[in-house]
């Protein structure tokens, strides 16, 4: 019977948004879909959109948490402007996404919930489902709330435990409209309640089964199939970008040798990070948390002066008060990884939404002449890489680095090819030798790095500190000649990590054409899609993406001369862009802005290329 | 115990001293120098760690690693480094305004922790550094060169915020008893946890004579009394002045006079858990008390490192994550063939 | 006295409440704007400031002149409101985490200078705006977000450190008691300098039950003691029970048990100003003693803002530079024909 | 007799370094030899150059202080590069202070004073007065000590009474040399003295009287006249940067009717700053000295929100730990004046010296997009009126504006004709009508700026804060395009506040030509210096000098380009050529950068423009 009805149609890719009130459980309904599509071999690329209140009043717009997830046959690089399927718990869910459904999009909505007094909590004075404002839109409406209830209502639970399982029925249902087998999510149930209660692991299962064969029942449904994607073969995970940024510091403090010391302050969106390091006291990390955001930093120097991968992540008001330590660091020339989590400023500002506008500040937001290197990370799994990256600079060129991620990254999660320890590059910290007499400012004629000398090694007894050294001996100099010779050599010494920065490439035509759109961070994903798109489409389009900031990459000036038109895409007013006319003013930067505490959108991006391109 | 015997000379740096003649730091310096030499550790085992300040120059002139920090930063570069390797005796150096104006977040928290430091405060309730302005410690009304009519400002009493932030050891000594200051110091490390030493510093400069009452050469001994644990709370040159306790309220008494005899006299116990009572000795001041010397409070409770290595060890102990590899393929993960 | 009769809800901002369902902020808010009402002051003196917490988002629901700062910084800036007006009668909302994490080094001061400033420090002993990671405040051991195996640290007691700060007005209140509220912030207003007032607030969903051992109704006159000045310290469901002064410290008695009766048992006093028993009241802790409320120290000393502005007035009254171009043509000057 | 002997020879200029150890009184002989000099007329530019510690041992190098002025007939400009006569109280002030000696100069040594031990403590292993190291001078060697204490031994005054009179010889003697009156002098010392001692006046009286006819008496000595400088008419005073700093506030608070708050920490070298507001009692100003610099700051805005002119001083570390604060102030619109006192960085680098390197940490060190007006003062005077202008700008335009001076003005004091108040622009408050209902966030149409409600006004009872603000009403906001919106208008109020910026004129040819020499803040007299002569000298160069920095005045581009080369010159590796490169991106800039805690000299900046012209 079931195989005559269904009518499957195969897609590329699909964007779903689940939404509901903060205590409906959307988070994990979205990471339970998310997982099983990777598992079924998709690509996968996911987005939570929580409220800035822990608890906003039950029922309003304010309390809609949103998980929105992307996954497909093809590589998938964002989370997706529009959503083709918007799940919404209740009229709020409605009110606060609309605006990301596509047009003609599916709406499934828990009809239960579109009570009187659920209308008005949401804003809305009359009933959506009941005027023609959701005309554009394919609504189905399920009554959610009832069927849950009808099909546990043997089991004997409490009202507040059967309306929790309500997540299940949505996402049973989702699953049948996907073509997703249940076996992962009927496994996570079990392990999840399994201890707790009997009773909630069999009703959590018996309302998934229900809403996916509700589904199955619904001749309004037709069902999909997104086919695997071709990924290359490997074991994979999930990440997000907090826990990747956590995790590639364990590594580079791993392969370095040192311990792991975290300094920090909990501050959204990097908390995850600091709670991360402080919960993996089975790999000796060592997490201090920190009265404040200055303490967080310089307990992270003491302990890099005592010969630890020292480390302090935060967002930016947290930067802002490390920039007086961070001059410490840089001239006391002790490694230092510094993760910063950009969010929207200034101020306060938008505390949990994402933003790029802390990058002159990474760059020059410390008084006096303080050259710190800057990275930067471009997708969630990434931040491993880069922050590897960042503590490899940090101790093998004996340097505060700062890595630059965003509140997109940071909560963003997608599939991740694990990578092997052994695959990793070295890091060899440069220490000093004991038995030659210590020379704490001498400095390796090629990279112009000190050497590091730690407590309690017999004979290497020195003193460091922020007043300006004598050059080689190390001593308190207030010769201006010295100054000048240090100043420089500390700007040298960044410049010289060049060496090791991979060259960049084009994605698209090397040798030039139109229009060269550039990136950095965490605009990748929505940058790449859209010149991709446009490339299929036959447009003279290639894109050029930023890690390395502080030194740019050798090749940088090469690239940049090939493109007729070059236009600089972030999510600020133009930092990076400046920062390019400061380092190759020879180039003419157009710009492309948004500051809305936003990602770009795909679609956005794509409009803005075209004209660009006709304008020409 | 260490390999090697040392005298002071071997923590003296090449740096010349370049205090103001005549700056009570000199004098700390060299009970520093004393007691490391004394106290039968490596000595690349010792650390010196410090703010901004005059005092704070201190790490320059010690032959030991050493950091010479940022202003205010000194406690929470410290903690650092002693959480990161609590195999090493660090010390801090610290002034009235690098501890209590600028650094008191990082003092309290310092305190509360219990991080297993010595902490020598250098209190001369000025900032010298910078030229003569008043400090957290400076006195009410205190003339000085931003307080041209006098501060309008009270006091912290050093000991007293050291009690108030959870403190379980503090010590108050002065410039001009180096033996004094060796013998706490050598007390303060042997104390596990946070060991908070005041000491009463006379900057000639710009507060010349702030301890002038109380260190008087012919009055000193009636103003003031050495603590020791255990022993009764007597002073006064001819030693018959005691402290006894009345009501809720500290008291001095003549021994001999109304009846009292040496038995009325209170007894120091350090160890006391109990805060109160050492909170009225820290707060004794001139003229109605002597101000205390020596080691006031010295309680043990567990210390913020020890905690922290119990605990990885105990994780350790039982996890099956032993190493990078094992974490990045822990937990949920798929195969794409 | 205020042009008008207010009511609470004349202190209700237009802007929808959005602390979580059931949390206690939402109980002090009430109390707040009741107290405010019943002042007598015009309501455009009130000032509400605030740094950054969900404790923090107080000043947006109150209709008066309100500052939402920064993290941490919510003493200075109301240091600095309070100073550039006294006139003003201005309201410090705070949370544990912001007076005592990173604002810790402002709250110390502020409490030395004696501000005539209202603190009210919402203490759920958790960061509740982060979701979840320890506080200063935390307990020992207590395991949250960011102490996942339990945290190693020991606990300001804010009473204790209040009183390490020279604090001369200290207060405790609990949530769900917006009478006892109403009355302290009442005693505050009135009172002269910084109030420190600590609420113990239920924060439901990262820390619930914080305070349940003391709350707990049918218990919670046996754990919890309201101090009265010049009251005894009685309490318990019966109020059989007393605490009295034995040997240096405070002991629970039962009246009309071994001999005790009313008479033995200690008379409140929160004018005291020697703080020695004012400190082993805000130390009481359950289960050997009962939590204290009320006002435990209320001691009268010079404001910071008051000697600010005697001291502008007494210059002023003397001095020949009347405005700026006194200034600048005095002292030394010549001319150039 | 007397005038027989006399052979005066005039002289444009001349540069005198008083030098001595710590104790000998240098500075009060430097300032009442500068006194003296502009009582006659002359122009007059003076720099102390004090040791870093308070008091370094007694006849060493580093207990050196020295006090140098520059006086002339012409107008002055700096307080010279070379000193013509160096007065050495000491072995060590001329082993310190002899690179600062024109070749052929004249130096005075107290003879007195080399003798074995000091020459040791300096680090002289010979007498310099010895061997031929000094052949290039001309040598005066005076037994200052000894005549010193034969010309007061009846007076019966200890030892240590007796040798702080030495001073008074060199002075007089000097006073000979440059033909100047002893009045002034003599009427300061009965009044610093007369109070204390008769005998003290007595002394030094008389050992000023003997130095001066020492000279007289000695026929090696020339005597010189330097004529008055024609000077506008006016009642002068001699001021340095720091006075004329927290003046200039003073002044802005009295004509905006505000009172001025200080929040400060104290910080070398802006100390004094903090230091004179608390002296200022008598003209109601608060000086609140807080516990750190974040309190600084902090403080001050709360005062700001309560009505008053709000400022806060500092220098770098200080800046860097207000960056967070900085935003607060930006964001809530509120007025406040940071002055930021530059010193050598980074970290706390070389504190009590002088350099430019926080600019671009003004501009852009802080978190999100957080535009804040950066001015700058360029002479010890004109801090009064770029004080004033920050104090004038922040209150009319409700904004924090950053005023950068630094180390070399703070601490040089140059003669200042008295700025009458009635003649300083006006000062509005746009203070919100009490009748109207208040909406925080509507702003001017013309200028951007919102209106100010202050506490205790009935009815305009309303809520700033960090969190991101619905513009026109105020309340949060987390609307995406809101966040935009208001991202903009914060922007585009700093911009148009250059409706009231001068425009900048060219010194030199303003239709062109081959050399523009740019410069911003502290530079100014050097660079003047050393433009000018070469105009004398005939060669075509020109100079454009900035103290607004952002917003930039309106016709800078057009200046720019009528020159052929443009040569940025900065005591930092370059910031300002960088902030020129992101807004005028189209034109060429050379840098000539040091880094060495020292202002550039004239000399070196001439050499290097030299090269300039010749190579093109
Ligand atoms: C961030 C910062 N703020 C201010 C200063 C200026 N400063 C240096 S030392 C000092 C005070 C020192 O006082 P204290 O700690 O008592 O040391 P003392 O000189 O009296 O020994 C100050 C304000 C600084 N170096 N850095
Ligand atoms: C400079 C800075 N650091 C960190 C944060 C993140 N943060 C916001 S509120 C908070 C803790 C709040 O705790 P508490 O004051 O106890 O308030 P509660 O939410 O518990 O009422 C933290 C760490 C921030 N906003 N700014
Ligand atoms: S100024 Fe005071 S504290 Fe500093 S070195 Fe001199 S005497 Fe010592
Ligand atoms: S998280 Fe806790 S403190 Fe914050 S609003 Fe909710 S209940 Fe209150
Ligand atoms: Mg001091
Ligand atoms: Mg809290």
């Amino acid at each position: 019977m079931e195989n005559l009805k269904k009518e499957v149609v195969e897609l590329d890719e699909v964007v779903i948004r689940f939404s509901g009130d903060s205590g409906d459980g959307m988070q994990l309904t979205g990471t339970l879909f998310s997982n099983t599509s990777a598992l079924f071999g998709n690509d996968v690329s996911t987005f939570p959109d929580y409220p800035a209140e822990i608890r906003a009043p039950q029922g309003t717009v304010g309390g809609v948490s949103g998980f929105q997830l992307h996954f497909g046959k093809k590589q998938i690089f964002t989370p997706g402007d529009y959503a083709d399927v918007l799940v919404a718990m209740n009229p709020a869910a409605v009110k606060a996404n609309l605006r990301w459904v596509k047009q003609g999009g599916t709406i499934i909505v828990d009809a239960d919930s579109f009570t009187d007094k659920n209308l008005e909590k949401a804003g809305y004075s009359q009933d959506p489902l009941k005027d023609d404002k959701l005309g554009n839109y394919n609504i189905v409406e399920v009554p959610i709330t009832n069927l849950t209830k009808q099909s546990i209502e043997d089991l004997g639970l409490d009202n507040k435990s059967v309306l929790r399982c309500k997540n299940m029925f949505a996402l049973g249902l989702v699953y049948y409209i996907f073509s997703r087998p249940l076996e992962h999510t009927l496994n996570f149930i079990e392990t999840k309640f399994g201890a707790k209660d009997p009773r909630v692991v069999e009703a959590n299962k018996r309302v998934l089964q229900a809403g996916f064969n509700y589904g199955d029942n619904l001749q309004l449904l037709r069902s999909y199939l997104v086919q695997p994607a071709d990924i290359p073969a490997g074991k994979y995970r999930s990440i997000n970008g907090n826990i990747a940024t956590a995790w590639g510091l364990l590594a580079a403090a791993e392969k370095s040798g040192l311990r792991l010391f975290l300094g920090s302050y909990p501050i959204t969106p990097a908390s995850e990070i600091l709670q991360e390091i402080s919960a993996r006291k089975d790999l000796g990390a060592v997490c201090f948390q920190a009265e404040d955001e200055i303490a967080g930093i310089c307990t992270a120097i003491g302990a890099s002066f005592a010969g630890c991968l020292a480390a302090t992540s935060t967002s930016g008001p947290g930067l802002s008060l490390k920039a007086e330590a961070i001059g410490l660091a840089a001239i006391t020339e002790l490694p230092l990884v510094i993760v910063n989590v950009q969010r929207g400023g200034p101020s306060t500002g938008l505390p949990t939404k994402t933003e790029q506008s802390d990058l002159l500040q990474a760059l020059y937001g410390r008084h006096g002449e303080c050259p710190v290197p800057v990275i930067a990370a471009s997708t969630p799994s990434d931040c491993f890489y880069y922050a590897y990256e960042a503590g490899r600079i940090a101790v093998e060129h004996m340097t505060p680095v700062i890595l630059l991620t965003d509140g997109f990254l940071a909560n963003g999660s997608e599939p991740w090819k694990i990578t092997k320890m052994s695959e990793l590059p070295e890091i060899k910290p440069p220490f000093a030798q004991k038995d030659k007499p210590y020379l704490p400012y001498l400095r390796n004629a090629e990279t112009m790095v000190r050497e590091w000398a730690v407590p309690g090694t017999p004979g290497l007894e020195h003193r460091v500190g922020g007043l300006e050294k004598m050059a080689v001996t190390g001593t308190v100099s207030y010769v201006p000649e010295n100054h000048q010779v240090m100043t420089f050599e500390r700007e040298e010494k960044v410049k010289r990590i060049v060496a090791k920065v991979p060259d960049l490439k084009v994605f698209g035509n090397q040798n030039g054409g139109k229009l060269l759109v550039i990136g950095w961070g965490s605009t990748y994903g929505y940058i790449i899609t859209a010149v991709k798109e446009m490339q299929d489409e036959g447009h003279d389009i290639a894109m050029l993406h930023f890690n390395y900031i502080n030194p740019l990459p050798k090749n940088t000036a090469e690239i940049l001369k090939l493109y007729k038109k070059l236009v600089v895409c972030e999510l600020n007013l133009g930092q990076f862009a400046n920062y390019l006319r400061i380092k190759h003013q020879q180039f003419n930067y157009l710009q492309y802005n948004k500051v809305q505490g936003q990602p770009f959108t795909v679609l956005e991006l794509k409009e803005h290329f075209y004209k660009l391109l006709k304008e020409e | 115990m260490a390999d090697v015997k040392y005298t002071p000379k071997d923590f003296k740096s090449d740096q010349e001293v370049r205090w103001c003649p005549g700056c009570g730091d000199s004098a700390v310096l060299n009970a520093v120098q004393k007691t490391m030499a004394e106290l039968g550790r490596n000595k690349e085992e010792f650390v010196v760690i410090s703010g901004i300040g005059c005092s704070s120059r201190f790490p320059y002139y010690m032959n030991t690693y050493g950091f010479h920090g940022i202003h205010g930063r000194s406690g929470a570069i410290a903690s650092g480094t002693k959480t990161a390797n609590p195999s090493l005796s660090v010390w801090q150096i610290t002034g009235d305004g690098d501890a209590l104006a600028i650094g008191g977040n990082h003092f309290i928290h310092e305190v509360r922790r219990n991080v297993d430091l010595n902490l020598i405060l250098l209190n001369n309730q000025i900032y010298g550094l910078t030229k003569g302005q008043y400090s957290p410690t400076s006195k009410f009304g205190q003339v000085t060169k931003s307080s041209p009519f006098g501060t309008v400002e009270h006091p912290f009493h050093p000991g007293e915020l050291t009690i108030g932030a959870q403190g379980k050891f503090f010590a108050r000594g002065i410039d001009y008893n180096v033996a004094l200051m060796v013998e706490i110091f050598k007390e303060a490390e042997n104390h596990r946890g946070i060991s908070v030493i005041e000491i009463l510093q006379n900057c000639v400069i710009f507060n010349d004579g702030a301890y002038d009452y109380v260190t008087e050469k012919e009055n000193r001994e009636d103003r003031l009394i050495v603590l020791k644990h255990n022993e009764p709370m007597i002073f006064g040159k001819n030693r018959d002045k005691g402290l006894i306790f009345e009501g809720s309220k500290l008291k001095v008494v003549k021994i001999g006079e109304n009846g009292i005899s040496e038995k009325d006299i209170l007894v120091h116990n350090a160890k006391e858990k109990d805060p109160s009572l050492h909170l009225a000795l820290v707060n004794m001041e001139s003229p109605e008390f002597p101000v205390a010397l020596g080691v006031i409070r010295s309680v043990d409770a567990p210390t913020y490192d020890q905690g922290v290595y119990e605990q990885i060890k105990k994780i350790q102990a039982k996890t099956n994550i032993k190493c990078m590899d094992d974490l990045l393929s822990s937990g949920s993960t798929w195969n794409v063939e």
